[in-house]
Order: C-alpha cells, then structure tokens, then sequence
C-alpha cells in the first residue's frame, strides 16, 4: 500500500487535568477525503488543532510521509504542506478578504512593500474559481458569517496544501455554496492531496468522503471505508446508541396567530415582508445566503436600525425597539453567531445559561445561587451539554456544546416565541435529536417556532410550513404537504 | 477534583508572590511583622486599595477611569469645606462631619456619573472620556479651592483619616467594608453578574436583553463614589485637603487591579485580587522604606518587582 | 498714555499653594490694578519644557518682559536665552536659573532656608539625638540648596546622626507614609525631622500622631510657611521658615517694569518692608529677600495677612 | 457603494475638530496663523507626536506603553552624557554629537525591546510590564545622572533640538520624518500589515504562521527608538538633559493616539489619526497660552475640549 500523508497514533491532550483527548489515532492517504466523525465534544478539533501545532500533545507519534514530526506552531505545520479551516471562524476583522487570504504570505516588492494590485487580483481570482461571489477588496467586518466562512474556505485551500483540514467547513453555508467547495474538494483529491473532513451533517460525509474515522469520548473507535458502512450504524458509532429516528415532530398547528408581521423592513434592503405563525406551529424562514433572513430575526428582536412596519403579537400590535421589549413580548432569539452575540466567552457555563434569565434565579438584586445552579444543571441535562462542570469557562466546550448553550439560555427564559437561526449549527446528530425534540414540546405546549434554516432536510423534516425568501422580499410560501426541496429551491433561486 | 487545581493556582498565584515577599522581608527587617507596621502597611494601602475596588468595576466593563486622582482632590476640598473649624462654627453643629461626608460622596458620584455618561450614553472612548474628566476635575478642584489648602479640619471629619475604631483605624475599617460590599456585589448580586457580561461581549449582553448603558453608567457612578471615599480619607489623614493631592493615583490604582489578576480586555477578575494587588504595592513601597533603600534604587527594584510578581503568577498559567 | 506694558509671569507650576500665593501677588501690584502693567500668568505644569514652549508664546504675542519661576536650573536657561534673543528682558524669581542673560534675580536663598531650618531642629534638640531628613524632588534646586545649608548646619553638631534620607517630592501624604515607616524602622531614636519644605514636615507630623507618640517629643521644621504650617506654628508643633513669596513677586515685576520704562519707581511696599534689600535703582543683578523665621509672636500677622 | 462613508466619515471626524478649533482660535487671536506660532505648534507637538506615533504601533497589537515618559528622561541623560561640552573637549571630535545620538537611539531601542521580550516573550500584561518600566527607567536615569541635570550641551547636539533646515526646525522635520516612514510601514509593508493582524485577532495571525512573538516585540522596540528620538530633542531644546523630564508623557502620547481613532482594542487605526490627534492637543495647548486663559479654567477647557473633539468624531462605531 501507499504511504500516507499522515499517521497519527495515541494522540492525548488534557485541559487543566481533564483529558479532552486519550488516544486519538489516524490515517489518511493521498486523494482520499477521510472523514472524522464523532459527537459534540468528542475530541476532534482537539486532535486537528494538534495536527495543525496549536495546541501539543501531552503523548502520542505523528508521522508525515513516513516521518516522525511534532509542530511547535502553526507555520511549522503549513511549511509540511498541512492547512486548516477552523471551526471556529476567525477572521482579521479590520482588514480586507484578500490581505486575509493571503496573510502572511503577501507579494513583496521593493522596500518590502506590499504590492496591493497583485495581492487583490490573486485573491480575486481565487475566490471568483471557486464562484464564491466576494469582493477581494471588502472589508471582513462588513461579511456575512456565511461569507467569512467562504474567505477562511478560500484561504485554506490556496496554500496548495497536500494535506487540507476542514473543520466543520459548511456550518454556516446553504447547500449551493457546500456544493462549490465539494466541487472543489474533487479537483483537489484528483490531485492526489488528501483532506480530513469534519461535519454533523450526514448527508455531506456520505457524498464525498471515501473513508471515515469515529472517534468518542475521546479516544478513537473505529474507522473503514464509507461503502463499508451505513447511515443507522455509524449514527450508532457516534452517539454510542442505536438512534432510529433523525426527526421529532408531535406537534399541531393550531388557528390562532401568535405572531404577525406586515409590511416588514429590515437593514440591507428587507423590505414589504409579511407572514404569521400560529399557535403550536414551526414556520420555517427558508432562503439562500443574504436573502434577508437574518435581518428579519434583527428587526423583530429590536436589534436593527430600521423599524419600518408592523408586528402583531397575540392581537396585539406590539413596538420593539430593544431585546428588552422584545424579551417581554415572549420573544426569545438564538443568533446565527455564537461568538459574537450569543455567549459571553469569558463567562463560564452557568453564567451564560442564566444571562437572560437572572430576574428569575435572583431575588430582587440578591442571587439565588441554588436556583441558578438548577436552572444551569436543568439546561446542562435537557441538552446533554457535555463540560466538566458548570463552572466550566464556554470558550473551553467543544463548538457544538457551545451551541446547545445557547439555546439553553434561551429556552429558560420560557418564551413564547422561538427564533431560531440555524439552531443545529456544528450540533450532532444526538443533539439535534434533542433540538427537535426541545422544538416539538415547545409547540406542543402552546408556542411557536420561526426557524431558520440552511439543511433542506431540517426544513423538510420539522417545518409545518416554509416562507421563502429571496432578495429582501417575500418570494413565497409552501404548506407542509407541498415542501420539497425542489420546491424550495425553485422559489429561492 | 483535579479539575480545580488549575483555577486555584490561577486564583492565588499573585497571593504566593504577596506571601513571598511578606517571608522576605520579614526575615530581612525584624520590624516588617510588628503590628504596628501591618496597620501601617494596611492604612497606606487603603487609600490605593479602595481606588482600585472601583477601578475593578470599570475595568471589568472594558472600560478606564484615569479621573480617580482628581477626583480624590475634588472631593477633599469639597467635603472638607464643609468641615473645617471656621465653617463648622457658623453652621455649628454636631452634623457637620455627616453633612461633610454626605457632600464628598454626593460629588464624587456626580464626576463619576458624568464621565459615565459620555461613555454609555455619548460611547466615547472611556480613555478619552475620563482623561477629559482627569484635567477638567483638576481644574475645578483648582478654581473651588482657589489653589489653597482647605485648612484646619474639624476632629469629627480627621476621624475619617485618623480614628480608630476597637484599635483598628477607620481607614482600614473602610477599605474592608469597601472590600466586602463590593465582592458580595460582584460575586452575589445580579448587577454584578451584568458587569460581567457587559465586559465580556456587550453584544451578547444587549440581545440577552441587559440595560448594558445603565451598567456602563453605574461602574463609572461607583468609581466616582469611592474615588470621593478615598479623598475623603486622604484629606482626614493629612489634616487638610489639598488641591494638589492625588496626582497619578490612577496608575496606581489600575496597577493594583491589573496586577490582581483582572483583564483589562474586561469580564475577568476579582476584586479579591485587587486588593491583593493592592497589598502587594502596599508592601513594596512599606518594606523598601524600611530597608532604608536609596530612592532611586528603589524605583529600579519596584519596576523589577512588579513585573517578577506577575510573572510568578502568569507562569502558573496553561499554555495560550 | 502709553500703552500698558505686557507682563508675563511664567509660573513652574500653580497647583501647589506656594506658587499660587506667588502668583497671586502678581495680580495685586498696584502697577497692574493701576493698568499700568497687563500681567498674564502661564502655569508650566511642572515640566521644563512647557515652560519654554510658553516663552517662545509670550515672544509671538509681543510680551515686554517676563517674570520667571523656572522648573529646573539647568533647562530654564535655553528659555531665558529666547526671550533675551527676542529682546525681551527676563527677570528671575523665587527659583534660580543657571544664565548670565537674566535682567535681574529676585528671590531668597535657598542654602540659608536649609540652614535655618536645620539649625531650628538642631537648637531644639540641644545638638543631641538622631535626625530624618525629608528632601524634595531630586535635583530640583530648592533640594540641591536647601539641602546644602541642612548639612551646614548638621556640621555643627557632629555627634547629630542621619538615620534616614529620602525624597517625598515635595508631598504631604508622601512624606506621611515615609514618616510612618521609619517610625516603625527607627522607633523612638526619631529625635528631629528636617523636612525641606513645609508640606513635607506637616506630613511627617500626622505621622506622628497616627502612631500615637506625642509630636512635641520632636523637633520639626519645614520651610515657605504655608498657611497649614502657620496654623502649625501657632500650636507649637514645628518650626517654619517663611520665604516671602509675594514679595518675590512683587519685586521682580518692580525690577521687569524698569527694565521696559527705565523712568519708572518701584511702587510695591515690599521695599519699605525689608530695608535690607535696597531697590538701588533696579539695576542690582541679585535681590535677596530675607527670610523670616516663623515665631509665636508674628504667627498671628503672617496668618491675619493671608485672609 | 454606501457602506463607505462610514470609513470615510471616520476617517475625517477628528480632522474637521482639529479645523474648527483652529478657525475659532484664529478668530479669536490674530497671532494664532503667523507662521512664527505655526512652528511652535509644530515644534511643541513634535515630541508628543513623535511618541505618539510610536505609540500606535503599540497600540495596534493590543499592547500599551507606559514606559515612554521615562524613557525620555534616560536616552536624554545618557546620550547627552556624550555631549557635553566637556566630555566633547575629552573625547573631542566632530563625530561626537553623531556617537551621542547612536547611544540614545540604542538606549531607547533596548529598553523598549526589554519591555517587548516581557510582552512577547513571557505573557505579561502590557499595562504591567510597561508601568514596571516606566519606574525602573525612572530609576535609572537618577542613578546615571545622580539626580542632576547633564547641562551645557554641545551645539552639534542641541542642533537635533534648535536647529533648522531651510527655516524649518529639525524637530519638525524629524516629526515628519517619522510620520511618513510610519505611515509606509504601516500601511505599505509587510511587517505593518501584520502588526494589524497580530492586533485585530492574534489566534488568526498565529494560524497563518505569523511570527506573532517576534511582531509584538518588535513594537515595543519602535516605540523604544521614537521615545529615544523625542528623549534627544528634548534634551537639544532645553539644552540639558533633565532626569525629571517627561513624567507622564505617555498620557499625552496615548491620548493623541485614541483621539485619533485607533481603537485601545487593537488592529484598528492610522498613524494620521494620530498626527491629527497630536496637533489637535498642541494647538489646544498653544491656543489657550495665546488667549492667555487662566491656567485653573484651561484645565476645565482642555478637558472639555478633548471629549468634545471626540464627540464630534460622530461616526466612530459605538461598541455594542
Ligand atoms: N481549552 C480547553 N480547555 C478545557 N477544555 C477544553 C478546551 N478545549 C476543548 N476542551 C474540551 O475538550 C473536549 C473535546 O473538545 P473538542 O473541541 O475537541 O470537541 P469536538 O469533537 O470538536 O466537538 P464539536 O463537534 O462540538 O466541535 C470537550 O469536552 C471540551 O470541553
Ligand atoms: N454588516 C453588513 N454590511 C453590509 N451588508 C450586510 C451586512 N450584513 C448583512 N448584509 C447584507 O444584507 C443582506 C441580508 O443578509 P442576512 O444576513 O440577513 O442574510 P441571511 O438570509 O440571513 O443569509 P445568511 O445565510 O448569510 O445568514 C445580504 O445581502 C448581506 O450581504
Ligand atoms: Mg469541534
Ligand atoms: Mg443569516
């Protein structure tokens, strides 16, 4: 057989005293794409930001073609032809996409000077290869979450890389941008370059990956090629239990409007936008990247610099002009970007699960500490967020456990109404499992869902009915009997 | 559980620097545990201390308040206008500290409020804003005082600075009653668990629907007040309150916090820290006083030994 | 008749009371209430440097002469020499400044000052027991002489230890932690402090009675008879050697005025109040104004004077 | 495309204050736009500005330099210390003041890489290991000079201060200097972009395999070598080097850095800013002297003055 790119055997890591990885191993060949699988918290970013000389192992050998390695950064793993696309975006927010893509790397002429011209044209072209639409010269505070993650895309693969790590590369893209980087993927492994793919979404390893890795709890289970394997079993692999169904949905649309909007407009050009959700009903906001959906949930939150038209909650026209009003309304928001608007990172796990519900952990300006431990350890069970402790600091849980944080914040405020953007973000298969389940008792009980969501699977398989958006506008609206992908796509596109 | 071991070390590395140099000069001078020499260390230390106690506060929103110092001598020769003997015989009566007291903490608070308003309300940069406030309530101090002492103070007002209550000094008294009120806020109450998240991600914090300008506000309303505690203190110390007095105790006080642990990047710290951070200058400058170490070697080992205090500390911590 | 003569009194620094009291009497000069003179003064912030950057505004905007406290001896000559450059005579005051350029220099001395007040402590402690000295910022001029005339005076009394010297900067609530260290080092072998101002020495006494000990076992002295240590005096609990700032002032816009109207008579009293300093016609190159040592008996004046 | 005013709105904000405060006091002042008080805005604010823009640096990787006031104060000792006119009787050559200026620029750079090993190096906080440096450099330049001024300097040393070319002071044209080649740097090489990377988000820098230790050093050393450059004009302008000099410089420099936009945050700004933001506290400076306000009143003005520029900066993002 070939020598592979990469050997990976005993990898270990622990955080302050607590092992986040005890044997994780690995191999991936030239031209294969391999993929990593496991659930939240299993230790797979951990054993990638090893493989890149972010963090170092506590034991364990690498081989690169054959050859014992350890990286002390992370330029020591780009110069042996390893590059990454992290979980976690992390842009360069000041500076534009193409002296991000190129950091580093810059075109030098005299005096050291970057040749700006060259810089932009390399990136331009790069991004416009791979039809991502982006400008080289914008700014990256002014992207979407969507398009950093196409940037970071871009990035990784322009180092020309043998060996490229995705790290959950397409949790924040709709499916006609997941295809470009599949498109991508082909011409890479035609190559003879190997990648680790890391993704929640099943479909997605199905598709491309040729060969796969479960690691659990830490330490490595099993790994084969993709023909030799089904979905059933290698949800079983991951989650630790047979999982027969992927969907939860008991729930009944009732008549009653809980919320309305009429002529709606949001920032960026949303505009003349109207729908309402009843009781007990999930109302799925479909869309492709930038159609607006985002600004709608800004609007409706208080979180948006336009107020123009009308919301209607329970009967009652209602002005939101602040979370705070919106809060009081019922309204309960889980944001598409956990980083920025969802967690407070230096904030441990209880902290942030009772942020916006501390009136009622709290007599009068006095914390009860018993009830916010409660309410903490409920949320901690309900979601089955993995972390040591609800002491626990949010910036050291995995990407998916930070997620299910986040709806735990929110779903203790016991709202009546749920917006949810993208809500199974980096989430696994269990955990989801847990989402629509969260979903379905909530609409059960009386409330409504506005969900949005980029997974035609999601949408197909909680929606009761889907508005379509495209361009800011209201393209239209599908009952449940009528949802199908096609379908939706039609009307996005 | 292991899992503590890496809090704890974090959580009291500064303390073992404290301890250590305690155990240095303690074997060195055989006055430094004397207990007059611990009051001393702790009255000196009070004034920074409490300083800092409310620098913590902002420092844990991202934010700065450089106006401490001139706050310190406003509300000294505000509060002990109202206190001093010539005063006190025209208004002449036993309430006169109280009203002194009441007048300090009232325009204290009130510089701090208006600072804290350019800063939630008007989001100038809090450098700015209370660098602004650091001259402009220098110059008030100035104009109020016309450049002169605000002499001869009553002994009901000194009491502040010199009393003492069942031996302890009312300085010391102050700065742990400052101390525990503000860790029982920080640590029990929900405000303090909003100046956290304020610090932490203010975005965060407004969607989760936090009155983030009101606790931008209030950090820099409670900065203010104890900057006007601490003046007052000063003021009672030295018998007079002086216009000049105060100048650079804001780098002090910011030290103490920085030091403590707090990260100026705001959402992390203690005010427990601070005040050992407090101590630890507090104990510098008592210890080499009494060593009788030249002036200017001491400003050397001062700067060597803030930097090897942090560094004992930081280097207990895990890789980045 | 002619237009008013531009005066400007280039303070080191106008936080402090002394330079305020300085700068004050400025402002009373019967030739500036008569508007005969414009007086502007110019705070230097304590920094050499601004106070130059102020000299080089006050030659823009056409000044007649200056009056100057400077901040430092060595760098305030450079300022000096612009104005004499620009033809603007420069009289010093109260501080010295290391030029040949100055028009005139009125102010007291400052070796004396030290030796005095030395000598105030040395007489109360009978030339017996161990003394502290507490100086001002280093290298400033007022500690360099002042601390000259402290060790003419500790010369007299050789069996006078120092225990202990260390700059407060001129601070009172410096000078108050300091005291209360050695205290603590030193205990009772403390017999005389020697503080190189007055703010310094009333630091040292709250010191004292924080630790409980009895102030009038020591022997204390500071200098510039600040309103506090006039008060101070008065209740016998230091000595205080008043340095007459307003008649530095006054004097050496007496002197500024003349060296613009050379037909011009001084017109401050201070000439009739110190008959050792004759006015000579102003063209004396030094000024000294005595210094006078603060006493029960003209406590009571100096206080009334500062109302 | 609209969302480019913002940059452009931010860009110009405090510019259009320094204007108007300039309009206003020409108004008031018919000295104000002589070409005499021109200079010695120019000149005054050279020092500051030329700290300042080392300052940025600093400041763009999320770092802080406390240090440079003292810094100053010891490259203006010990380059003057080869000077003098009697150390240049001594070692007598032409070459002298040539030597002196190549110690204080090494001086400054040592000192400033001292405190960046601290930062890069050994994690410890900017603010502390600065604040240590700042004591320590204090120290020891009272023991180099033993407290007294190093006076009567050379004229081929003072030159650097007093000097001109073509009628244009040497400071001036050393301030501008050192803008244009800041400028470059920062926003035409390779180092400067990075220094923007390493501030605006490390954890990327570190991934794109930017040698971040090395960068964050290398700041602290700039702002070590420009505080040397201010340290020797100053010396050349009073004409002695003054252990005391430049106590609390750095809030001057990091004023003009933040009212000039770049954010205390890291990897947002321009050194332009902080040019105008230099200039904006010189002509208040020079602005106030002119009219002649009295000093306890400029304090209230001035500090007025800085937020109210900031406040007309209307544009700046306001943080959550
Ligand atoms: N810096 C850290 N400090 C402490 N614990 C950490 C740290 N980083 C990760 N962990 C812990 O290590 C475990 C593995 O995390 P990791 O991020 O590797 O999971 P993952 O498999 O990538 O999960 P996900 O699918 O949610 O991204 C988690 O329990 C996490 O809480
Ligand atoms: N900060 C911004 N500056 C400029 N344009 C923006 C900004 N944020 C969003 N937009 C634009 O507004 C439009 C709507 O964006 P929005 O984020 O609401 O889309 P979305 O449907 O939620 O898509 P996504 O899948 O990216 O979240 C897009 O065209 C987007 O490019
Ligand atoms: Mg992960
Ligand atoms: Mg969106």
């Amino acid at each position: 057989m070939e020598q592979p790119l990469l050997e990976a055997t005993g990898f270990r890591k622990s955080f302050g005293g607590v092992p986040a990885l005890r044997d994780g191993r690995f191999v991936l060949h030239p031209g294969s794409v391999h993929a990593l699988c496991g659930g939240n918290g299993a230790g797979k970013s951990t054993f990638l930001k090893i493989l890149m000389g972010i963090h170092h192992r506590d034991a364990g050998t690498l081989l690169r073609d054959g050859k014992p390695m350890t990286f002390e950064s992370p330029s020591q793993a780009l110069a042996n032809g390893i590059s990454i696309i992290e979980q976690e975006l992390s842009p360069v927010p000041a500076m534009t996409v193409a002296e991000n893509i190129y950091l580093g790397r810059e075109p030098v002429g005299l005096f050291g000077r970057v040749r700006f011209g060259d810089l932009n044209h390399m990136a331009q072209e790069l991004l416009d290869g791979f039809h991502f639409g982006i400008r080289a010269d914008s700014l990256m505070m002014d992207l979407t979450v969507a398009q950093v993650q196409l940037v970071e895309i871009a990035k990784a693969l322009s180092y020309d890389a043998e060996i490229i790590i995705m790290d959950e590369p397409t949790s924040a893209l709709g499916e006609a941008e997941a295809d470009q980087l599949f498109a991508a993927i082909k011409t890479l492994t035609a190559r003879g370059k190997g990648v680790i793919y890391v993704s929640h979404r099943l479909s997605e390893i199905f598709s491309i990956c040729d060969s796969y890795t479960v690691f659990r709890d830490g330490a490595f289970v099993e790994t084969g090629a993709m023909d030799t394997i089904d979905k059933d079993r290698l949800i079983h692999l991951v989650v630790g239990r047979p999982l027969t169904e992927e969907f939860v949905k008991e729930n009944e649309p009732g008549g009653e409007e809980m919320l309305s909007v009429r002529n709606l407009s949001a920032d960026h050009g949303v505009r003349d936008v109207n729908f309402a959700v009843r009781r007990g009903e999930i109302l799925a906001l479909y869309g492709l990247m930038g159609s607006g959906r985002t600004e709608i949930f800004d609007r409706l939150f208080g979180l948006s610099d336009t107020a123009g038209g009308e919301i209607v909650i329970e009967g009652t026209a209602t002005r939101i002009d602040t979370p705070n009003q919106a809060i009081a309304a019922g309204l309960a928001y889980v944001t598409e970007d956990r980083k920025h608007s969802g967690l407070v990172l230096t904030g441990d796990v209880r902290d942030n699960l009772c942020l916006a519900t501390l009136d009622r952990v709290s007599s009068g300006q006095l914390m009860r500490v018993g009830a916010e431990r409660d309410a903490a350890q409920r949320m901690i069970e309900t979601l089955n967020i993995k972390t040591a402790s609800d002491k626990l600091s949010v910036s050291n849980l995995s990407g998916g456990n930070q997620q299910k944080v986040v709806l735990g914040k929110w779903f203790l405020t016991e709202p009546r109404i749920l917006l949810l953007d993208e809500p199974t973000r980096g989430v696994d298969v269990g955990a989801k499992r847990e989402i629509y389940r969260v979903m379905s008792d909530f609409t059960r009980a009386g409330g409504a869902v506005i969900m949005i969501s980029s997974e035609t699977d999601e949408v197909l398989g909680m929606a009761d009915r889907a508005v379509v958006m495209r361009d800011g506008r209201v393209a239209g609206e599908l009952q449940r009997a009528e949802l199908s992908a096609e379908r939706l796509l039609h009307l996005a596109a | 559980m292991t899992t503590r071991i890496g809090p704890l070390a974090q959580r009291y590395g500064i303390l073992i620097a404290l301890i250590l140099l305690c155990v240095v000069l303690a074997a060195v001078n055989e006055n430094f545990l004397s207990q007059r020499n611990i009051i001393n260390v702790l009255r000196q230390t009070s004034i920074n201390g409490i300083l800092a106690i409310g620098m913590t506060f902002v420092i844990l929103t991202r934010g700065i308040d450089l106006s401490v110092g001139s706050v310190v001598a406003l509300v000294g020769v505000v509060s002990a206008s109202f206190a001093t003997t010539s005063t006190a015989g025209v208004i002449g009566s036993p309430y006169m500290p109280l009203i002194a007291v009441v007048m300090g903490l009232a325009t204290g608070t009130a510089v701090g409020a208006v600072s804290g308003t350019m800063v939630a309300r008007f989001s100038v940069p809090a450098f700015v804003a209370t660098l602004g406030m650091l001259s402009a309530a220098r110059g008030l101090t100035l104009i109020y005082s016309g450049g002169r002492p605000v002499p001869a103070l009553t002994d009901g007002y000194r009491w502040i600075g010199t009393g003492d209550i069942a031996g302890i000094p009312v300085p010391i008294i102050l700065f742990g009653l400052v101390f525990v009120l503000a860790h029982f806020v920080l640590t029990q109450t929900r405000f303090g668990r909003h100046v956290y998240a304020v610090g932490g991600n203010p975005h965060a914090a407004k969607v989760s629907g936090l009155p983030v300008r009101r606790i931008r506000f209030a950090v820099y309303a409670i900065s203010g007040a104890l900057a006007g505690v601490a003046g007052m203190i000063l003021a009672g110390r030295t018998g007079s309150a002086l216009p000049q007095a105060g100048v650079a105790y804001e780098l002090d006080a910011i030290a103490a916090v920085v030091i403590g642990g707090t990260s100026l990047a705001g959402g992390i710290g203690r005010v427990s820290g601070t005040v050992i951070g407090a101590l630890l200058i507090g104990v510098m400058n008592n210890g080499l006083d009494l060593m009788g170490v030249e002036s200017y070697y001491q400003q050397v080992i001062k700067g060597g030994l803030i930097v090897a205090a942090v560094l004992l500390d930081r280097s207990r911590k895990s890789e980045d | 008749q002619d237009d008013p003569v531009k005066i400007g009194m280039a303070a080191y620094g106008l936080n402090a009371e002394f330079m305020q009291l300085w700068s004050a009497a400025g402002e009373k000069h019967p030739a500036v209430q008569s508007g005969m003179v414009e007086l502007t003064v110019f705070d230097g912030r304590y920094d050499a440097l601004v106070q130059q950057d102020q000299f080089e505004t006050m030659i823009t905007q056409g000044y007649d002469a200056i009056v100057f406290a400077p901040m430092d001896v060595e760098a305030g000559a450079t300022a000096v020499q612009l104005a004499v450059e620009a033809g603007i005579p420069v009289v010093g005051s109260n501080a010295r400044v290391n030029s040949d350029q100055l028009t005139s220099y009125v102010g007291s001395d400052d070796v004396e000052a030290g030796y005095l007040e030395a000598k105030a402590v040395l007489d109360k402690m009978n030339c017996e027991g161990d003394v502290v000295i507490i100086e001002g910022p280093i290298g400033q001029s007022g500690e360099i002489q002042r601390g000259e005339g402290n060790e003419k005076a500790l010369a007299e009394c050789p069996d006078v230890e120092i225990l202990e010297r260390q700059t407060a900067n001129w601070s009172r609530a410096e000078a108050q932690s300091l005291m209360e260290n050695w205290l603590t080092s030193h205990g009772n072998d403390i017999r005389g402090v020697i503080a190189q101002n007055d703010e310094m020495a009333l630091g040292a006494i709250e010191a004292i009675r924080a630790a409980g000990m009895d102030v009038d076992n020591f022997a204390i002295a500071g200098v510039d008879g600040v309103t506090d240590a006039l008060n101070a005096v008065k209740e016998g609990r230091m000595d205080s050697i008043l340095q007459d700032g307003e008649a530095q002032a006054l004097g050496a816009i007496d002197v500024a005025i003349k060296a613009v109207r050379p037909d011009y008579e001084p017109m401050s009293d201070i000439w009739k109040q110190y008959p050792d300093m004759p006015w000579n016609g102003g063209a004396d190159s030094e000024y000294n104004v005595p210094w006078t040592p603060v006493t029960a008996e003209n406590v009571d004046a100096l206080l009334a004077a500062r109302q």
